[in-house]
């Protein structure tokens, strides 16, 4: 059963930093783009999960806005109020009940309606933290400043990350396209919250995503191009600030272990050719990478001036330009997946990875990683 | 028990809210012209207002806009007796009013909207109305202040 | 077949007005740990959490991020929806899911809300802001303009609808749970009661109530070993309508929404007469006309009949298939928890659990959830594996 | 809500929305004893899990980690170590303090979590991981967080 669900379809929108087209539009063009790629039509779809937040959206209940575009006038849908991998997370187990053959994933978020931290401040719990005036910056500046501390992460290095995201995105059609940059340049960026500089954070944009899951991929023809999805986990860490080590990412750890474990997989290092996080901060890519096994945060000073960001490049991170270098917010996880899909059916363009088999996709929601999901997918 | 205590905290949040391909037709012909679009489904040829990318129904892409009259037959009535904020205005509005669901002449669908008659005797659905427009128009529905039963 | 699943523990907090001496993360936390002792299992039996909440009415968001540790979401996977109205059932229906999926064996769903703590009318009113929020009309108003097509199509009296009323706070009396509880409420009464928008009067509509609902899911393993009765899931089904009041013709009286999901739920569940073989009905009426209009809605009467129901005590406690005996919406409404309350109350009843409201030799209970416009969730449990 | 200048069609392609309104989150009545003790007698509490020994702080009404009513209240601070800290630069409406202001993630004296707060009265140059710290109470205090107005480093920490 575990092995029967693929992704068979990915569809995605032009990143950009504001677009005046509506949330109905955006959605409706990912979907389009999505269902053309897994050859089916809307009538083909059973059921639909949507991903979005209504205080992002500025609506109550936003995913009415795209009920009509996600084709569920009269159908099932069901919105997971987070990251849109949760929401995929969510589909690939209606899938696993034989109830569904198809569903369709959407999730979408316009960065340029309002202010991101703003927002993020009223994720923050009301009694103890809210009135602090905490946000994703300052939370994620906090983390930043323990966990380089702990693994002797340096901002050069952080900055070598963010020049190659930027880099790897130039090359993507799919990113938000955001210019190279030098080392020098992100370390003399305006300084956001100690230590996080503001070439070390990725651009908020407008964009949405949208997937295929199958659970009858036989019958989708021979044309097909299943990525089988093989394991994945998610997990949610303690809320209060005061209550984790932010230096050790305790629920990526978990989600991590939870989906080798279902895939199958005994040593990460090996067995994972590609790697897509969600890093929202230049520091998190090395820390994600640290939590899920795939590269030794310590030994990172010399794999740098490689070029690379793992012992001898494996696996290779974020060749699409990660969230870095631009990805919507609720949006960056599903397209991860989406960029890790392309990779392994070949189709990642300029920067596609030689002979990728198995890979991994990775979400967060929530401050400093408060909650993450990891899938694992081969093709 | 001792004292409880409730956290305040203040909301001044704003949103910059794109309006689209269909929608800044709407606005522009609203405003400049005083005329309302709706649009048309190929399929099922059902007029929609708001006008909109597509149809629910047949998930057809919508492309032919039409004029919609400023007169129309009541769907459905209410008369209003418990204040609630005008969203235009910010200000409680002033009780009783009408409200209907109508279906403007050259659309399928009704919009609701507020009705002037707040005499229940005289309400019923079938009856013919008109809309009384603001004077000075921003391109939304509320441009109209209100529908007045004609007959 | 996917794997088959029950419910096998449920936990509510007291619906009130102000729940002021806990706050959102606690009153989470006082549904699960009711859930848990229901159900005799401790929080390390959990697999995974699903929420529902709609958190905009109280300006937040991401709340599983705080309240998920209330649900002993802490390094597990928590997965919160948020559907409007429907937000309870769609959670109950997506923790139905997530164990039938193999996945997981034992899932906690727990809704909250705590209106105390908002501005709903507000939160209606960011609706779309390009078309809605120039004549928001709220809840009351959406109804009182789609009752007068209902009262004119189908002949529904003000009468009849003070009689759902009535029948409503009379039976939250026997729900120790209920926020609202009138034992001597009279048709007169509820026909005087202050008019808020013809005909919708003060005492024809839901409160706005604080609250919080837990039940938990078992595979079947799982389910025969924990529970002396378990409410096996036998279908759940959704269906979701176009984005604006004035799309859905006739709304109240067509309803194709809730047709149609009761229409599939009762093909999976093998039901060809609702009135005949459903024992217990909790549905989701935020206003006593919709209750009259979800009867035929469900197929519990054939058009302009659902009157007659009312009139003739057929949804009443001892009638042939009693309707809401925990008094519903129209008596605790915390929006986030109403649909998973709903759930919860088919499952006590199935289980034996109800106590002063339990109807006596239930098999067969059918829970409903309702949003938005005209979006519809229907879910059947019975007593019998099958 | 007050949206005055609703809908005001800047241009067409682009709407502004407000929303102004204020919100009243119920503290409960742990977190309510934990304010009062603050504003009443500057006394910072936590609360202990009987499962696993931990003294949480702030005082809360079950430990997260056992799913435990917490029982006894146990006074913490006000000094402790600073573990973690940023300076923030970046303004935003939400902010309490004009920038630049400093984040410190705090181990108080006998207590088994870290507490987050502002720092205050120190040269930013000089917050360094491990310093001692002291809690300022404001001067009107209203049972709030605030009413803990910042950590400021201790005498021996300056020398």
């Amino acid at each position: 059963m575990k092995d029967g669900i693929a992704i068979i379809g990915v569809g995605q929108t032009e990143f950009k930093e504001q677009t005046s087209e509506t949330i109905t539009e955006i959605v409706y063009q990912a979907v389009q783009r999505a269902l053309r790629d897994a050859r089916l039509s809307i009538g083909d779809i059973d059921h639909v999960v949507t991903a979005s937040v209504d205080l992002w959206d500025g609506l109550v209940a936003s995913n009415i806005a795209i009920t009509e575009v996600v084709g569920a006038v009269m159908k099932p849908e069901v919105r997971v109020a987070s990251d849109g991998l949760l929401a995929c997370y969510h589909a690939y187990m209606m899938l696993l009940t034989g109830l569904y053959n198809n569903i369709l994933v959407v999730a979408h978020c316009k960065g340029s309606m309002g202010n991101h931290y703003t927002f993020s401040n009223w994720s923050f719990d009301p009694i103890y933290q809210q009135k602090l005036g905490l946000d994703f910056l300052s939370a994620a500046a906090l983390q930043a400043n323990w966990c380089m501390r702990r693994y002797g992460i340096t901002p050069e290095q952080c900055a070598q990350v963010v020049v190659m995201s930027r880099s790897n995105g130039e090359k993507n059609p799919r990113a938000l396209g955001s210019p190279k940059v030098t080392v020098d340049d992100v370390l003399q960026s305006p300084l956001l919250a100690y230590p996080i500089k503001s070439l070390d954070v990725a651009p908020t944009c407008d964009g949405a995503c949208a997937m295929v899951l199958s659970s009858s991929v036989e019958k989708a023809g021979p044309s097909a191009k299943p990525v089988w999805i093989k394991g994945v986990g998610a997990c949610l860490d303690a809320h209060y600030l005061g209550d984790r080590d932010l230096s050790r990412p305790e629920s990526l750890i978990s989600s991590g272990k939870k989906a080798y474990k279902m895939a199958g997989i005994r040593y990460p290092k090996k067995e994972i050719d590609l790697v897509e996080l969600s890093e929202f901060f230049s520091y998190q890519e090395l820390l994600w990478l640290e939590g899920l096994g795939l590269c030794d945060s310590s030994k990172v000073s010399e794999t740098l001036h490689h070029g690379v960001i793992c012992e001898d490049g494996k696996p290779s991170v974020n060749p699409s330009g990660g969230v870095l270098s631009g990805a919507p917010y609720i949006v960056a996880g599903l397209s991860r997946l989406a960029e890790v899909a392309l990779q392994l059916r070949g189709e990642a363009g300029n920067c596609q990875v030689s002979e990728a088999k198995t890979a991994l996709a990775h979400g967060t929601a929530g401050p400093a990683g408060q909650d993450h999901c990891v899938f694992i997918v081969s093709a | 028990m001792n004292e409880l205590i409730n956290i305040e905290i203040p909301m001044a949040l704003r949103w910059q809210f794109g309006t689209g391909r269909h929608f800044s037709r709407f606005i522009q012909t609203l405003r400049n012209e005083g005329k309302i679009l709706g649009i048309r489904c190929p399929q099922c040829q059902r007029v929609y207002i708001p006008p909109r990318l597509i149809c629910g129904n047949c998930y057809r892409e919508m492309a032919e806009w039409v004029d919609v009259k400023d007169t129309g037959v009541i769907q459905g009535y209410t008369v209003y007796y418990h204040p609630i904020l005008d969203p235009v205005t910010g200000e409680p509005r002033p009780i009783p009013y009408g409200m209907a669901l109508i279906k403007l002449d050259g659309a399928d669908t009704t919009i609701n909207h507020y009705l002037s008659e707040t005499d229940l005797a005289k309400l019923r659905i079938g009856l013919k109305v008109r809309a009384v427009w603001r004077s000075q128009r921003r391109g939304f529905i509320s441009d109209i202040s209100h529908f007045e039963v004609i007959q | 077949m996917p794997r088959r699943v029950a419910i096998i523990g449920t936990g509510q907090t007291k619906y009130s007005k102000e729940r002021n001496d806990v706050n959102q993360m606690e009153l989470v936390y006082k549904a699960t740990t009711k859930a848990l002792d229901d159900a005799e299992l401790k929080v390390s039996d959990l697999d995974a959490i699903v929420l529902g909440n709609m958190e905009l009415f109280e300006g937040r968001a991401l709340p599983e991020m705080w309240c998920g540790e209330g649900a002993g979401g802490y390094l597990k996977s928590v997965t919160k929806i948020a559907t409007g109205g429907t937000s309870g059932s769609s959670a109950a229906i997506a923790g139905f899911y997530q164990v039938a999926s193999g996945v997981f064996d034992i899932v906690v769903v727990v809704g909250w809300e705590k209106h105390s703590e908002g501005h709903t009318q507000t939160a209606m009113a960011m609706v779309d802001p390009l078309w809605d929020r120039h004549v928001a009309s709220g809840a009351v108003g959406n109804f009182a303009l789609s009752i007068s097509q209902l009262m004119a199509g189908r002949g529904i009296t003000e009468e009849q609808a003070a009689k759902v009323t009535v029948k409503a706070r009379r039976n939250a009396c026997r729900n120790p749970y209920a926020h609202l509880q009138m034992p001597d409420i009279t048709v007169e009464e509820v026909l005087s009661s202050r008019m808020l928008a013809h005909p919708v009067r003060l005492l024809d509509m839901c409160p706005q109530s604080d609250g919080a609902c837990a039940i938990i899911y078992a595979s079947e393993e799982r389910a025969r070993t924990a529970c002396r009765r378990p409410a096996w899931v036998k279908a759940v089904a959704t269906r979701h309508e176009q984005p604006y009041l004035g799309d859905i013709e006739n709304r109240l009286i067509i309803m194709r929404t809730l047709r149609a999901a009761a229409k599939e739920a009762y093909r999976q569940a093998g039901i060809s007469q609702p009135l005949r073989d459903l024992n217990v009905a909790e549905i989701y009426e935020p206003v006593s006309y919709a209750e009259l209009a979800w009867y035929e809605a469900l197929g519990f009467c054939d058009e302009g009949e659902a009157g007659k129901l009312i009139d003739e005590g057929i949804t009443e406690m001892g009638g042939q298939l009693p309707v809401n005996p925990s008094g519903g919406v129209l008596c605790s409404n915390p929006v986030g928890a109403s649909g998973v309350i709903r759930v919860a109350e088919a499952a006590i009843q199935i289980m034996g659990k109800g106590e002063e409201r339990q109807v006596p030799g239930v098999k067969t209970a059918l829970a409903h959830g309702y949003g938005v416009y005209a979006w519809a969730d229907v879910m059947i449990l019975s007593s019998e594996l099958g | 809500m007050r949206e005055t200048e609703l809908g005001k069609a800047t241009s067409e392609r682009f709407v502004p929305i407000e929303v102004r309104l204020t919100l009243s989150y119920a503290a409960g009545e742990t977190a309510s004893t934990f304010f009062t003790t603050l504003r009443d007698h500057c006394r910072i509490m936590g609360t202990k899990c009987p499962q696993c020994g931990q003294v949480l702080v702030p005082a809360r009404q079950f430990c997260p980690k056992c799913f435990m009513t917490t029982t006894d209240w146990v006074e913490v601070g006000p000094r402790g170590n600073l573990i973690s800290h940023t300076v923030v630069y970046h303004h935003g409406p939400h902010q309490p303090r004009t920038v630049p202001f400093a984040y410190g993630i705090i181990r108080l004296d006998r207590a088994d979590t870290n507490f987050v707060h502002l720092l205050g009265e120190c040269e930013i140059d000089t917050i360094h991981n491990g310093m001692r710290l002291e809690a300022v109470f404001a001067n009107n205090r209203g049972a709030g967080i605030l009413d803990i107005a910042y950590f400021r480093p201790t005498e021996e920490a300056m020398l």
